[in-house]
């Protein structure tokens, strides 16, 4: 792979990337099946298609994007990975990509040894899947306190909940404490002790759930704390991506709409108060779209050790601010402009409302990501 | 006679010393209560009511306070817009055959207006009744039917001339909701709930009486029920607001704020105090015999303070944000914005911008009807409802 | 007088009052005589009309409103005086009436004694004109320290910036600092060693000065900084009525404008996304309305000991929260809605604008009111 | 010739090389550098130009730094409105004639577009252009002109026939501004000073060869010059931004912040760098050949985002906030936004939603030609401009 760029337009292997992507996405993940998949989240069960995951993991090779050639992976950057979460979040696609391929895969890319060099080589043929078994809530600003405990006999105990891709995980990736301080372990799934409960969520499209480990066996992948750092700052940044995907869709479907619908026996888009705020929300997807491609570009060179890890985390903490916000807005503008049919559970609109609103708390509220500005971008609040 | 507070607490105090609510049955009290004229004041004598001013009510529920009520919530539409819509266009007939089983609750109602074709513009409604004999047959389809799966009767609008422009062929009938051909299914919504359902009329037969004010003046009659809707949906003043609610997360969990947070808690807070006093204002308007403008704004504004607050709460709230109580098709019995877990009423509340006229017809009504700032062109006034494009 | 009422509307009382006064305004202050009033500002001249002003002052009784009547007043309450403050906003009339009549004469109000008594008289016949010499950007939450000194021999020292009315004041009373502590003083504006400096002003239509003691003689009308307190409070309140007369002038003339204004073969006022801004607008007004009014009835009670001060507090916190945001928000919109006429000096929109703006910093910010419902509505902040 | 990097880089040295700034008249230095081809190297060879792709321009200003430059502030009327379209739609005699002078600055140019009947709605303007022989006779009113004190030429559209509707009856002329019968009075603004000018034409006789664009292709020759006027104000990085003037008055006193101010102020700040990246997208955009609709939205949004950091200021700086720096009455020679003092960057401020097309009409544009939106029903498209309602 050639060295990063960073520009903010889409280079054309990223948009190669992003039509196979969303091929397969029209194909297999079409409004209906992931209705269906909603209704399977709303009566309890477990809504993910493994099919769909297989053939984004393996045939297009999403899930080793972000894993170096040498281990098996694609070597390509946060660039690549943040296109398949635009197209990911226009489809609200029930599978995954973030959890297992962004998030768990940026914490092991942060580790150093054999341990981690090994799982990121499962995880890039898409054979295995991977969960970091953190709350979908914490923030980048304020890792939560490991809540697992690493034992001497080198078994976990403790439980983590708010965690997103646990029920389809092979490994799990949990932050513990032990004597020496803190340590990243992986647990295998099927391990004597780990149990997962789904729990009900608002985002019918990617569940949380309970994790708990009853003294099972783990392996020490790194110590420290940074791996799990690294891996909410580059899940925060690549989040945004999903976000303007989210808002994308949400634009698009109700400008498509609002030429259609008639009312007073014209096109309800040919009333300047719809106009205009679509407009309106049109300026804030454009910019979501500047946002989003400047923190991915960031993240892309943080890699290659050429952005400054300030310049990194105020591209992050930008792109979260804005595309966080632009997506709920984006979203409730969808369900207003639709009228009553976006109110019913049969139209899709409601998926991209509880997701968009689910990402607004992922990883960091807007408003923390605000806050993490005044001290990157020197503007301190006041003096108590 | 001139009803004051007192005649009317005196009323209320006869009527319970010969009608013990702990040894009577609760619907007979509730009938002997709409004999007494103690049902809803306002209304005339021999109609549940006293002909007394309306803001008197409010001294009957004070001294009939913890006697059996009505359930209103479980017949909002009945008492809301179904009566007084009854009241000002019925028959004699049909006011006395109708109100007595509304008040009581023996007799749930809905109401039979919005289509897939007509939300917003409901005057270019496609329903048809046409007439045969003494007879009306129905066909068309309803949407957003509230408790219809209940409901004895329906306030009907359907179109008896499509060759006149589309707000001059309407008619406005009561729906016989056990008539053959009535079909009512449950409409799920974003929360997981049926709140609302879709009805299907296929060849529903009403005799002529069932009409309601005369062939052709039925977007005048539906003005009026529109017009109650609004102003039961804006001024009801909830026992449990939704600040208070948001309020109440927010003192019980000081570990989940932030500066951010707090300030938009507090501009929200303001707001929600301006809008109270709002509908303070409004209500002292009404009583002084002023009804001011300010009506047809409460509802536009309380959707909006409703979104945004639940919104925060949701955010607010963090991981337990991310979660839901129930999502169970299941048609609930009645509504509470205010219950259940902040995700569902996050949810809920998009509804508010929409149901009984969305925040932007709103808008038109007060930018034309308050402002008088003058209308859009239209091109669907004069033009017969077969011809307008659809 | 009778006991005020607690009612939102007008009485009929008060109705009156605002006839007596539109009338005069119309007559005497229309947006010609103000618009060369302000150009007497702009050229660092006194804008003051002292014949509109002895109109109102005295043939009205404006000046008295808020006196008992035992010492010459009308014995009228706040509520009187927000009808009154309404009229002048909505003429951004060019009359000491909030300096003198409110401000000045609530923190006499407060104080015992002949001497306060005496200039209380004085003031209620319109004859003599007092300026409270506080700027008037202190919050009522965080009263400035008092900037001038009483020296033991009963002399003042000191300079007050920001302080409005006091180039047509006869009479300045003026918090200070003295061996036991503070108090009021009343400066005689003839006094040796008082100088009164015109700054130049963004609200051209009520400017501000500072106000210097050079050693002038004094004379202490109350003890400690109650007086000033209530001032400020009930300067706050009041307020609130004078920003609502300022948005309901800005709305109504919008209204009009946009009704003939034709552009595109149509009144500008049949575009829809105007009228929903302005039913957006009108929505605010009404609740500005509500909020001025209920602050007012609240101060009117305040006097007559019948609403706690926690009540009271919270009246006036959330009419200063809502009408100063809305004052200003009415008038950007009435020249945005006027486009380029609206941006002339010959047009009297702009000098509505920086009144709004003025009165937004002006007793506390729409921010410091809200901060301050914190603890009186009990939502406190974040536990650092 | 294909030019690149290097070969501009070159042709620079070399005029350098031969024309020493130090040792040259400054017009002189300016008139040779637009005869070497440096003025504009997108402009075609012979008029200032050498063909090459409009961002080598970069490449130019980079060599050429610190030697004598035009002052674009003082001609930017010129540079960005009037050159763009003599260049589109000019005879070969009127670029000869205009664009040498133009671009040096011996010729100051000023824009006769608007008026007090035509704003937003400009194509329904009144001044009126009556051929008489070979000449032309104007008559009629021009606002929000500024520099028409200061201008030789102006950019006039004119009404050539009534009796068309409005779009087909206007023509573009360039006005000469010294004619007898045009008179410029300031136009003083909220601000206190005279930016703008009325321009009172009056029997003002212009030779045919002024016209510029064929008879009644007025509203294309002026759309080329309005598209060019939005661009340059959208797209104008400025060297001082308005969030960087607000966030130097944060940092420097500390004294001023609030909690509430703080979370405006960081939200504007993600505003503002959103913007940023917004604009670098779209030039990102346009030096690939990929224009972007982007542009379209630039201005609107830096006009939100001025007004509100400027409003925040003045409220941040509390009693400095309530005074101002001056009001006299005069011309200034330039704007700076962001210049002066708080209180004059938010008064100018206001005006940025307004000149050069309000939001208002760009929301329409967005709406209309980003995102296919339906236009809304017109009453004025095929009536002669005659019998419009005005």
């Amino acid at each position: 792979m050639s060295a990063p760029t960073m520009s903010l337009l889409y280079t054309e292997v990223e948009e190669e990337l992003r039509a196979a992507v969303r091929d397969l996405l029209t194909d297999r993940s079409g409004p209906a099946a992931v209705l269906a998949r909603a209704d399977t989240a709303a009566s309890g069960g477990v809504p993910y298609d493994s099919e769909l995951w297989t053939a984004l993991a393996r045939d297009i090779g999403a899930a080793g994007l972000l894993v170096p050639e040498e281990l098996g992976g694609a070597g390509a950057s946060a660039r690549e990975a943040a296109v398949v979460l635009e197209e990911l979040g226009r489809a609200v696609a029930v599978v995954p990509f973030f959890s297992s391929a962004v998030l768990a895969t940026s914490a092991l890319l942060a580790c150093d040894g054999p341990a981690a060099r090994d799982l990121l080589g499962r995880l890039a043929s898409g054979e295995t899947t991977a969960a970091l078994a953190v709350s979908l809530a914490a923030s980048p600003y304020r890792p939560p306190e490991p809540a697992v405990e690493l034992g001497a006999d080198g078994t976990v105990l403790g439980t983590v909940t708010g965690v997103i891709g646990a029920e389809v995980a092979d490994v799990l990736l949990v932050p513990v404490r032990h004597a020496g301080g803190r340590a990243l372990c992986a647990v295998e799934r099927t391990a004597p002790g780990v149990s997962i409960t789904p729990v009900t969520s608002l985002d019918l499209t990617r569940p949380i759930a309970t994790v708990s480990f009853g003294g099972a066996p783990a392996e020490v992948v790194a110590e420290g704390d940074g791996p799990v750092r690294d891996a909410l700052v580059t899940g925060a940044g690549l989040l945004a991506s999903e976000q303007l995907g989210i808002a994308d869709w949400c634009l698009t479907t109700t400008v498509a709409y609002v030429k259609e619908r008639k009312q007073f026996a014209r096109p309800i888009g040919s009333f300047q108060a719809i106009k205009h705020r679509l407009a309106d929300l049109w300026l804030e997807v454009v910019g979501a779209r500047a946002a989003a491609r400047n923190a991915a570009a960031h993240l892309a060179c943080w890699g290659a050790g050429s952005a400054g890890s300030g310049e990194v985390a105020t591209a992050v903490a930008v792109a979260q601010a804005h595309c966080g916000t632009v997506a709920v807005h984006a979203a409730e503008e969808c369900i207003q402009l639709h009228g009553g049919i976006g109110m019913t559970w049969e139209h899709p609109a409601h998926l991209y409302l509880k997701r968009a609103k689910a990402d607004e708390i992922a990883l960091g509220t807007p408003g923390d990501h605000r806050n993490a500005l005044a001290g990157l971008a020197d503007l301190p609040g006041p003096v108590s | 006679m001139t009803w004051d507070e007192e005649s009317v607490a005196e009323r209320c105090r006869a009527f319970l010393a010969e009608h013990d609510p702990a040894r009577m049955d609760r619907l007979e009290f509730l009938r002997a209560r709409f004999d007494a004229g103690l049902a809803w004041v306002h209304f005339p004598e021999g109609l549940g009511g006293l002909g007394a001013p309306r803001e008197l009510q409010a001294v009957v529920e004070r001294e009939l306070k913890g006697t059996p009520d009505n359930d209103p919530g479980r017949i909002g539409i009945g008492l809301g817009m179904a009566a007084p819509t009854i009241l000002a266009f019925g028959t004699e007939e049909q006011k006395k055959r109708f109100l007595r089983p509304l008040w009581t609750g023996e007799e749930v109602w809905c109401q039979l207006f919005s289509e897939p074709g007509a939300g917003s513009d409901l005057a270019a409604l496609a329903t048809r009744a046409v007439k045969d004999g003494d007879e009306w047959v129905i066909d068309g389809q309803k949407v957003w039917t509230s408790v219809a799966h209940r409901a004895r009767w329906g306030i009907l609008v359907a179109r008896t001339d499509p060759n006149v422009p589309k707000h001059r062929g309407l008619t406005y009938f009561i729906c016989d909701m056990h008539a053959p051909g009535v079909e009512v299914r449950p409409l799920r919504q974003i929360t997981g709930e049926a709140e609302f359902n879709e009805v299907f009329l296929t060849g529903v037969r009403l005799p002529d009486s069932l009409r309601l004010g005369e062939v052709g003046e039925g977007w005048r009659v539906a003005q009026t029920t529109l017009m109650n809707e609004r102003v039961a949906i804006g001024g009801a003043q909830s026992r449990r607001s939704m600040i208070n609610v948001v309020a109440a997360t927010w003192r019980s969990r000081p570990e989940l704020r932030t500066h951010e947070l707090h300030q938009r808690l507090l501009a929200l807070w303001v707001e929600a105090e301006v809008l109270r006093l709002t509908g303070a204002r409004l209500r002292e308007q009404l009583a002084a015999g002023q009804p001011g403008p300010e009506g047809s704004g409460m509802k536009l504004a309380l959707a909006r303070l409703h979104q945004r607050l639940t919104g925060l709460e949701v955010e607010l709230l963090r991981e337990e944000g991310l979660t839901y109580d129930d999502w169970t098709f299941r048609r609930p019995d009645r509504v509470d914005f205010t219950g259940r877990q902040a995700g569902y009423r996050y949810l809920r509340a998009k509804g508010n911008s929409i149901e009984g006229g969305t925040s932007e017809i709103l808008r038109n009504i007060i930018a034309e009807r308050v402002l008088g700032l003058p209308p859009e062109p239209r091109t669907d006034k004069d033009v017969a409802w077969k011809d307008l494009p659809r």
